[in-house]
């Protein structure tokens, strides 16, 4: 699966991108989560408060308890300021 | 019906030229065309410059809904979305929305729409930087608000 | 902040530079345009020529009128209202309303609301030519109905 | 006074403005109208149904009971149509 890091999340995994084996146990985004913020002081910092998080799994926007099927790209992001 | 994400700036009269007169007719009677500029400062500091970071692929997907959506809307004989993403300086052009319809409510209202969902929707972050250095932008409420009224 | 009334052609990005860059600053972070244009066709007939006629002096009173308002009720860093009198043909440019501010939505409305105001109160009158031949364009109760929203 | 017609009164009338010795019996744009009404069949037509016409005094829109002052400019035009 490929993981994506926008904007402030992106400045504090140190990644913009990154691929992990898909694991049967993620039933929701929220369990991807739960595993991500294990991965280092800034995946946690990142991912520490979900309400301040937008989700999108290929490209289209989700709630945290969307379920995860392999292959999907999911992208965490910050609330979108263009314009 | 125009959807361009670029580093490149754009003249305005192009994109206008474009609506006033399509490929195929009807040639419409009404015109509006929003443009979004960098602002010169924040929180009283001067702002040096700005980057505009974006996701490719879901920017394009989610720009081509909202038009897809504003055409579903109003009868529209033309629409255009251009957003710039990069480094971009105070005043320095960032988007432009246009919207030609014969009717000029029409045109008023679907290049309102468009702004309104693209400022919630498309994703797109705006790095300012000052003399306190770096500050990602915070998104509003009211700019919540401005999408649900629709 | 400029009202003209004029039987000569605009240019839409010498309105707009002067809206995005103006006199004094500050300079807005969003400007919204507005052109209206002669339509092609009426009830099926293809529109030759039109010709609009005012009320010299109390048009541009009127005009002044709104764009104070207009002013008046939002934070606006400019405003430029440009209606053409005379013969006109199909698709040419008849009115650009042009409102800039820091703020989107003020952009949006102000260029709408003095639309609407100038489509109901000022002295303009428009005659389409067809092979039908020369008529009086009749107000519509819709335009009155967009005022009163204001 | 000056008395000025636009659009199809204009074409009714015949005339775009005319000169007229201000009448102190005229107490309201009322009076006026039934004057001028009595000039010429054309202005009988322009002036036939006062619900299709709009008044302006001295550049103000004003309605036809509105009082009349001398060396006003009286307008009679139908309603605008602009933009």
């Amino acid at each position: 699966m490929n993981i994506r890091y926008f904007a402030w999340l992106r400045e504090h995994t140190g990644v913009s991108s990154e691929t992990l084996t898909y694991d049967p146990r993620w039933t929701s985004v929220a369990d991807l989560v739960a595993d991500l913020k294990t991965k280092s002081d800034g995946h946690a910092k990142a991912l520490a408060d979900m309400t301040l998080v937008r989700i999108a799994i290929n490209y289209d926007y989700v709630d945290i308890d969307h379920k995860l099927s392999d292959g999907d790209e999911v992208a965490f992001f910050p609330p979108v300021t263009g314009g | 019906m125009t959807v361009i994400v670029t580093e490149d700036d754009f003249d305005l009269s192009d994109l206008y030229a474009k609506l006033r007169t399509p490929d195929l007719p009807p040639s419409p009677g009404a015109v509006t065309v929003f443009v979004g500029l960098v602002r010169e400062m924040n929180n009283d500091r001067p702002i040096t410059s700005m980057t505009l970071e974006h996701y490719p692929g879901m920017t394009e997907k989610k720009l081509e809904a909202i038009r897809d959506q504003a055409m579903h809307r109003w009868p529209l004989t033309g629409v255009i979305i251009v957003h710039r993403v990069g480094k971009l300086g105070p005043n320095d052009q960032i988007v432009a929305v246009g919207a030609a319809s014969a009717h000029r409510q029409a045109s008023f209202d679907a290049a309102n729409f468009i702004m309104d969902f693209l400022k919630t929707e498309a994703p797109f972050w705006k790095s300012e930087n000052t003399s306190d250095g770096a500050n990602w932008v915070s998104a509003r409420e009211t700019d919540n608000k401005a999408k649900r009224r629709w």
